[in-house]
């Protein structure tokens, strides 16, 4: 009797739940309003902070090793370093660059200061280099202490301080934001489930005359339950547009960074998609989350 | 089919409402409670589908110990205890019909069925035309009578109304009555609280007067009255 | 006083309550509105102090004409008009002390005189031991006569009553009814709509009869009844 | 008689607005609630946005302009120079660095490539320079221009792209930065108003009562007015703690990020203190607000 519920029952909460949205009028729209609110928050800082890590990520990649050749090796011994790298495990790409290459490099690096060193142009002081990539960066340093140990070897390079301290600093600003991401969700979860709560409370009189007319716990939860997944999914379909429409419209808008290499947003599809449905997600769970555990403390009748 | 015995009720405020109550209710009784205001009459109504637990004393329904049953079950127990409350208590964002067939789904009955006993009702209790309304579009006797209507619809063992004709107009409190009398001639227990001398002295029943908290008198086809 | 030419009303939900009705009320008369349940009588009262707007027709109070009276000035109006509700319309967080003395507060009353009024209302209807208690814990009984307090303990000129005997006990309803023709006798105007046949033909004053949104019978010292 | 109040109905209107935030129990712990959390989140974005701004000023004050002295001046020459600079507008500081300086500099600045150059000690191709400060970094390009056109300055040098770039930069950080922080105060006037108006919601048949008994408009609304004031105060208590408490953990903590030298929080004192008031005095309005808006619309009765 208590077990199995008859079909007639569940269409009858899945009726009484879709009208419970509309009955409640303005409660509703309150409820709905407040996840709306909170979603779009959400989706914007997890926009945001994901698409920040994937710009980290960038700037990373574009650490490289500058390994500096003996000035005494010849040709082929230059070969055989460069295959010997591209032996290693976990290495990306190998560029050989020559010294006239770096040093054109360097004086354009050194910008207007840089032409002073035109003369010297003749009298290159530089090393024939390769410019190697990591698959991982965290790998730089392991790969450039292996390559040390090479012969022809003059010295290598990858900017040991800048690196660590880029690699330091990404780490703070990930921790950071997935602070602000996990905050943000428990914001949320409280914020709906306590906007929720509120409306229930309203209702703490419903919810005992239907207890005294011989109403189960579980008969009064459905509807509820049906009716936090309603608003969840009420709650979602503006912050979805607003994540479909928004950031289309940034990564077809972002043109004006175009300078910066590193600052490119993840594709539209599917980071858009995916953003959407876990935004639906996180809706349709507090919703139901925060109805359910509201109705429980009114059923004590 | 009820029994009490030395009941005490005090409630959370400290107010003392029953004082040691003993009372026994056989099925197909009618019983009229009768008492000044604040004896406790609603109090000891409520005991019977326990919209209130003693504060000391026994009581068995149906042959069910109310102290030993667990809370799952009391569900189970209020459907068959038809109330009508003295406040109505009917659900505001809900129809008169809907109202009134929430007590049929509860017991997962059909909704052929439904709509059928939910008409019969609305007939005898002459709010056919009002199905459609919500309870702020009543008036207090139309409310009052989607209280006894719901309460009367899964033909409930016991019907407890507190007070159902408080609010109605002496023939419309007639018609009830008779629809009393007619559901009790079919087996089912009748509990009444009612301040209606003129009820009480025409259909003769028996009669609980309770004052201060105390049965002061009980007596079969008794008349209305509550000094001892 | 009270004078009401050819009013209508029809509820937003289509209800057609009042069909025409014609009344003229003196200052200091006592008046019963009687008629069956869902006749109108509570709109018709309603009316009185503005909680429901005629669809057509005109009112004049206190020889204010309430259409064209301007929004703002409503609150002094209703000061004068004490009302009985029938559902008795306390405040739910307030105890009975908080809910009576709020008619005095809002005349901006002085606290030594507000405790006064309030403790002698509730002698009258013999709540005096109950006033730190809030509604809910009340009796039904208690709750109305909470209500009847509310409404003459600031000595207004009109006091309104729609059923305020429904859940008393006859000798409470006795002790109400004194305290009524009381106030009246000091130059009160009494409107009391009512189901109680033995009260108005015991205590005989006018009695108008609605039934189906009509005046159907307006008699000095009239019986209770509302058929032609 | 509408017009002037008695003093002791003001008291009463003051008594009845904190009483009802006892007798509203379990409406005004999720009121405060929501006014809680909503203020936490603003004040942790207006003290990482206000701090960020902070660093960013920093990194700006830290460009310099680089005055390259013809090699041809002799030294009177430069030092009428450096006077002439210092007697521009908007001028910090300036230093002189002799070309020997500027070598070790740069060879320093490039770190274990730069080695290479030391050679050149004896032969150094650099010039004198001035090292010039502008007080508003903004300013920068100008007083380029201006030194630029003085006798014996060979050329300036502020690396103008890095410093149109970070500009720019930093003027898009600060316009995100800027939204962000109105959005969520948008946000928090929203969800805190929003949730006291379903509280009100809730209470809207006791204001029917009021009206119904012979209050006026401006009776009901007072004790709303204290109410909503008192949540508002209520709901900053732990935001303003947090800022208190966490504030001093932070600038007491972040020793670990001393090798940037631009990132400084703001001073404890009075950074914390105006935060807070800041807080405080949104969390009232809004209280306030959200409180006289909602009940305005149950008045009509
Ligand atoms: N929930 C409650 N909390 C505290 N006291 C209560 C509560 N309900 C009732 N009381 C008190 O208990 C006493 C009995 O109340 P009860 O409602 O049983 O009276 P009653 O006989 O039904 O009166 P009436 O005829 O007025 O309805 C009264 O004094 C009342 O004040
Ligand atoms: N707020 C409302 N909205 C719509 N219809 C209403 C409303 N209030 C009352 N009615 C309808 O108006 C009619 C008259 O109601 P009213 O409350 O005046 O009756 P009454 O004479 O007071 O009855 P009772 O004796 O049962 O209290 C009824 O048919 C009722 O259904
Ligand atoms: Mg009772
Ligand atoms: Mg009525």
């Amino acid at each position: 009797m208590n077990t199995a519920m008859k079909f007639r029952t569940l269409t009858r909460h899945l009726r009484e739940g879709c009208k419970n949205i509309i009955r409640n009028g303005w409660m509703t729209i309150a409820s709905v309003g407040a996840v709306t609110t909170t979603l779009i928050l959400v989706a914007a800082f997890l926009a945001l902070v994901l698409n920040l890590n994937q710009m980290a990520n960038n700037i990373e990649n574009d650490v490289e090793i500058k390994v500096l050749i003996d000035q005494t090796a010849d040709e082929e011994q230059i070969t055989d370093l460069g295959d010997n790298i591209k032996a290693l495990s976990g290495i990306d790409t190998v560029q050989f660059s020559s010294k006239d290459d770096e040093l054109v490099g360097l004086i354009e690096s050194m910008g207007e200061e840089g032409e002073a060193w035109q003369l010297y142009e003749q009298d290159n002081p530089l090393s024939h280099a390769y410019a190697v990539k990591a698959q991982n960066p965290a790998d730089t340093e392991r790969i450039a202490k292996d390559i040390l140990g090479m012969d022809n070897v003059q010295d290598v390079n990858y900017g040991r301080d800048y690196v660590e301290g880029l690699f330091q600093f990404n780490d703070y600003a990930r921790t950071i934001g997935l602070a602000i991401i996990i905050g943000l969700v428990f914001t949320a979860i409280f914020l709906i489930s306590n906007t929720i709560k509120i409306t229930i409370m309203a209702r703490s009189r419903e919810i005992g005359i239907q207890k005294l007319v011989g109403a189960t716990n579980g008969f009064i939860r459905w509807p509820f339950f049906i009716e936090g997944m309603l608003l969840g999914i009420l709650g979602s379909l503006i912050p979805i547009g607003a994540i479909l429409g928004g950031y289309y419209y940034l990564v077809n808008n972002l043109g004006v960074l175009d300078n910066y290499s590193f600052v490119t947003l993840l594709p539209y599809n599917p980071f858009a998609w995916q953003l959407s449905l876990i935004i639906l997600a996180i809706g349709v769970l507090i919703g139901i989350w925060g109805s359910v555990m509201s109705v429980r403390k009114f059923l004590k009748v | 089919m009820i029994l009490m015995k030395d009941i005490y009720k005090t409630y959370a405020n400290g107010v003392t409402a029953l004082n040691g109550i003993s009372v026994d209710i056989k099925q197909g009784e009618f019983v009229y409670i009768v008492g000044p205001s604040g004896a406790g009459k609603s109090t000891f109504i409520k005991l019977m589908y326990r919209e209130v637990k003693p504060t000391q004393g026994t009581i068995i329904i149906n042959e069910i110990d109310m102290s030993e049953i667990k809370e799952r079950k009391v569900p189970y127990l209020r459907r068959d205890i038809g109330v009508i409350f003295q406040d109505f208590k009917l659900l505001p964002k809900l129809s008169v019909y809907e109202n009134i067939a929430f007590a049929l789904e509860v017991i997962e009955e059909s909704p052929r069925n439904i709509r059928k006993r939910v008409m019969d009702v609305l007939e005898i209790v002459g709010l056919k035309n009002k199905a459609r309304f919500i309870p702020d579009e009543l008036s207090g006797g139309e409310q009052q009578r989607v209280s006894i209507a719901r309460a009367i619809v899964n033909h409930p063992k016991i019907v407890i109304a507190d007070e159902p004709t408080g609010n109605l107009d002496p023939d419309t409190s007639w018609g009830i009555m008779k629809t009393f009398e007619e559901i009790n001639a079919r087996g089912t227990t009748i509990i009444m609280a009612t301040h209606s001398k003129e009820i009480v002295n025409t259909i003769k029943k028996r009669v609980i007067a309770i004052e201060d908290g105390l049965i002061v008198r009980d007596q079969n086809r008794g008349e209305y009255g509550y000094e001892i």
